[in-house]
């Protein structure tokens, strides 16, 4: 083999608008996205934008059960055709564009539960046909849940409850840190679903706060939660996760995610000024990540909520 | 002291006086009241109540916050878990856990979904809710809205995201609810509880400042008011002391 | 409330002895015990000496997939009924006890595969009645397995397996660190099955290399692999796991295993003496952790298997 | 060079030629050759190869060990996993696997659980096998026991706790094993495969120093020899220099 040119170990470092094509085209094959995070925590706000400035639509969200702002913001783009989270929220009040695109019937909510998504992702993620479910009763959301079959127990002899495999073409994912080969580190507490989501998909992309060296994993292992087998694409995306929070880095900024709220209100009601300039402002115009954050306020506005995050 | 009690504030006793030593709970989504109540409880009586069951054990933080669901309120906690986790625990269930919605009914049903109209042609649509389960495979749970109208607190809820006790005693056996189902009501203004028999919801007790005829004006079905309602015990100076220099150092339950 | 006993918070640890006690009250009830670790990493081994001596016995033995050097003790010590693992060796050369009580009827030892175990804490941890399995084929294993079921694949219409929850009535695991709550921090890279045993197991009994401070936990709860809800004692155990390994704090003790398989074939093959005096040496005359580490070698002995671990 | 090449460094170098760049794989339960197979190919032509599936990522070890399951081996690795991802991993297949066990049949069925009596009356207990499913998740794997003697290699097993290709095609087909199967039988003597047709075991090569006689002396059953068997290819001074000097730093392979 000397003199041969040897083969080395690909690096899945990627740009973000490469990923965002890349998962554009899986999506057109198969719409179900699935994102990272939950409600304001760790959310893939960046990769988001990238998608829909690449111009995704007709898109089915799955999500871990609980999410926002960047749902929200998908549907006032008008990329969302479907919706299979279970609640749809800001947590201090409704998210106002996909109150409005249900009720006008442009959306479809689908009435969903947690375990219903959570039991899909695990069947798909152990790779067997189904996951039985047996906690779900008296709710209305069990005539309407179109995941959920009612199959008689083969052990206890009830009717009890079941999903099949959940199994979304793209997973985007945020995380604190990755090496070039792709493993992610979640040094935020808090990791809900997203292990489960990676191992449950097709294909995942991950944005992370930064790119570290090897030695970083491999000194230690037990850091990594989401291993690089799984990872398709990682990129380096500062902020990336904003205005969602990025822990222990940033915190989530409430204020930018109401004061979107506001707009969306106005917008629900009759004004769309406002939400059309936000839209512009911060999806069409950024031709990048640096240019986002200068729309947003620049670094020195980062800074507060990076101070918010280490309790300063 | 007691007349500078918020009726946030009174609600947050309530719920922690009937929180027991020993037992295994959580917050559920709208967290302000409840994590206040459930570390109020820990603090004052009930040292070995385990705050688990979400992706959590017994944080430690800071303040309160609205949600009780990210790093910033859970970032210093026992342990983390993930959503396979509450997997588990939704079918193991808890001792105790809290709901609340856009509508509750008579019978304690709440729904998180719409109003009016229907799921997919709603006049108005909620949030939704994510875990269906712990109102029935926990032992009991509590519904704390923190506005009490005629509007949130009606006959028959438009859709039945988390059940109660259904239509009564009957349709909760049917459907296979065998625990206790919601156990208190508490409002800013009231607390209610569940008749034996019927499973109605009915007045308790009142918080300082309200009557038991203003309670009803603000609730669009019957509370049973038969004779004397009491008046709800408002906090003591230690559970005050406590609340406000332990838990709520930033003021969020008088805000 | 002033001037009454204030209620405090109950520690968790415990005594090796009290552990014991407690452990074989609960197997009297039923006997299913489950074992942590793997091979020769991480094994409750001073649990397992301690309830032997404790005097169990007809025991329903559990494991994660593979186990060796303490099954193989427990036989010896005549304490076992039935084994449910489905890998029982020493790696480099087969269990003594173990094949010699099978081959002579005195023990059954079920033919399993991983799947099924795995699959049956799964359930149990998951709290549903069965796990379904989709990787089983063509092995005789799934002509004996006792916990394995066929059933119609209500999704795939197939014929699948499936296994109902395994619930051992105690579980014995082998952590480095835990605080006095039982939060439990396997330092180790390699945790294997001790998570999921912990939520699948109606008690949980742990020894730990060190109690650490309340605030070790507190200020890296990424770190609590086993929360404190799932424990039930915790023992502090200076070479707890030994023979087996602790790491990143000490090694396996190859030489001590190798030894103690030559008595055991010994007795296999008709001599007993050594195999009986290894008995008493080990496990009849210690009162306590202090002792056994001197019947093995004294303190300095295991600087040997400490220095390993850090690889020097 | 290869004067002084082990049997056992010569069968690491067969295995490691049929592994691929960017496949995933891990090294079963005697891992000792596989292990050193998988790092070989990695160093050499398949640096996107990836060790999973088991409950570790890239393990990095400073040297070979005879267990690859513990931190000895696997503590400086990219990430770790435990028995529930093994669950998943087992149901969604690797690229390739390794299995070797008590005997292996013409069929290339491995016994790990019994040599004569029954299952619960056995002449010998073995001692079973963890995982069964990898042989047939998977798209492929191989077999490599580091003896080969007439007692290992057997006509027919006493038990088949590993499926190999059972009795042949349709046997194969009937018990749904869709896979490929045991590729390549490797031993310190020789390398065989299956006839594509019968599926049964026949000679491949012979290692330096064997002959097809000798090798068919120490097998239980007819391994098909006609004609000229050739030599397996030995080492290249480049495969055994990276063996020795990056990956066997402790000479495991010619003890």
């Amino acid at each position: 083999m000397e003199g041969q040119a040897k083969p080395t170990r690909r690096s899945k470092v990627t740009g973000l608008q490469d990923a965002a094509r890349l998962a554009r085209g899986a999506l057109e094959e198969r719409p179900e996205l699935c994102l990272g995070g939950l409600f304001k925590q760790s959310r893939p706000v960046a990769l988001v934008r990238a998608l829909l400035a690449a111009g995704a639509d007709g898109l089915h969200v799955y999500s871990s059960p609980g999410a926002g702002y960047d749902v929200d913001l998908m549907i006032a783009a008008g990329a969302v055709a479907q919706v299979f989270i279970p609640g749809v929220t800001l947590e201090n009040r409704l998210c106002p564009n996909f109150r409005r695109a249900v009720e006008a019937g442009q959306v479809t909510a689908h009435a969903l539960d947690a375990l219903t998504v959570v039991g899909g992702l695990m069947a798909s993620a152990h790779g067997v046909p189904f996951q039985p479910i047996d906690a779900l009763r008296g709710s209305d959301v069990l005539k309407h849940n179109p995941l959920l079959h009612e199959i008689d127990c083969p052990f206890s002899g009830r009717r009890i409850h079941a999903v099949g495999p959940i199994r979304p073409r793209v997973t985007f994912l945020h995380a604190q840190e990755a090496d070039r080969w792709g493993n992610l580190r979640h040094l935020s507490t808090m990791v809900y679903a997203d292990q489960l989501m990676a191992r449950a998909s097709d294909m995942v992309i991950a944005s992370v706060d930064r790119i570290v060296p090897d030695e970083v994993v491999l000194d230690d292992p037990s850091r990594v939660t989401v291993p690089s087998n799984y990872v398709d694409a990682v990129v380096e995306v500062p902020y990336g996760a904003h205005p969602t929070a990025s822990f222990p880095n940033y915190a989530m900024d409430e204020e930018h995610i109401d004061a979107y709220a506001d707009l969306g209100d106005a917008a629900r009601t009759g004004d769309s000024t406002g939400l059309d300039a936000y839209i512009t402002r911060h999806l069409t115009e950024p031709k990048n990540q640096s240019d986002y954050i200068e729309a947003v306020g620049g670094t020195g506005y980062f800074a507060v909520l990076e101070a918010e995050a280490r309790n300063e | 002291m007691s007349a500078a009690v918020s009726p946030i504030e009174q609600m947050v006793v309530v719920l922690a006086r009937d929180l027991a030593d020993g037992e295994l709970g959580a917050a559920g989504a709208a967290a302000l009241v409840p994590m206040a109540a459930i570390a109020l409880a820990r603090e004052l009586h009930a040292p070995n109540l385990t705050v688990g069951g979400e992706m959590f054990f017994n944080p430690e933080p800071g303040r309160l916050y609205p949600s009780m669901l990210d790093d910033r309120a859970l970032g210093r906690c026992e342990a983390a878990e993930t959503f396979i986790e509450l997997f588990g625990h939704s079918h193991h269930g808890l001792d105790f856990f809290f709901h609340s919605g856009l509508q509750h009914d008579v019978y304690g049903n709440i729904n998180l979904h719409h109003v009016g109209g229907t799921l997919h042609a709603p006049k108005m649509r909620g949030p939704g809710a994510a875990n269906l389960s712990y109102c029935h495979t926990s032992s009991r749970y509590y519904i704390c809205p923190t506005v009490h109208t005629a509007r949130n607190f009606v006959e028959t809820v438009d859709f039945i995201t988390i059940p109660g006790h259904l239509s009564g005693p009957a349709a909760k056996r049917d459907a296979g609810l065998v625990n206790e189902g919601p156990r208190l009501v508490v409002t800013p203004r009231a607390v209610m509880e569940f008749d034996k028999t019927t499973l109605r919801m009915q007045l308790k007790s009142v918080h300082g400042g309200n009557t038991p005829e203003e309670v009803q004006r603000h609730t669009g079905f019957d509370l049973a008011i038969r004779g004397e309602v009491p008046q709800t015990r408002p906090p003591t100076e230690e559970e005050l002391r406590v609340l406000r220099e332990r838990i709520d150092i930033s003021g969020a339950l008088r805000a």
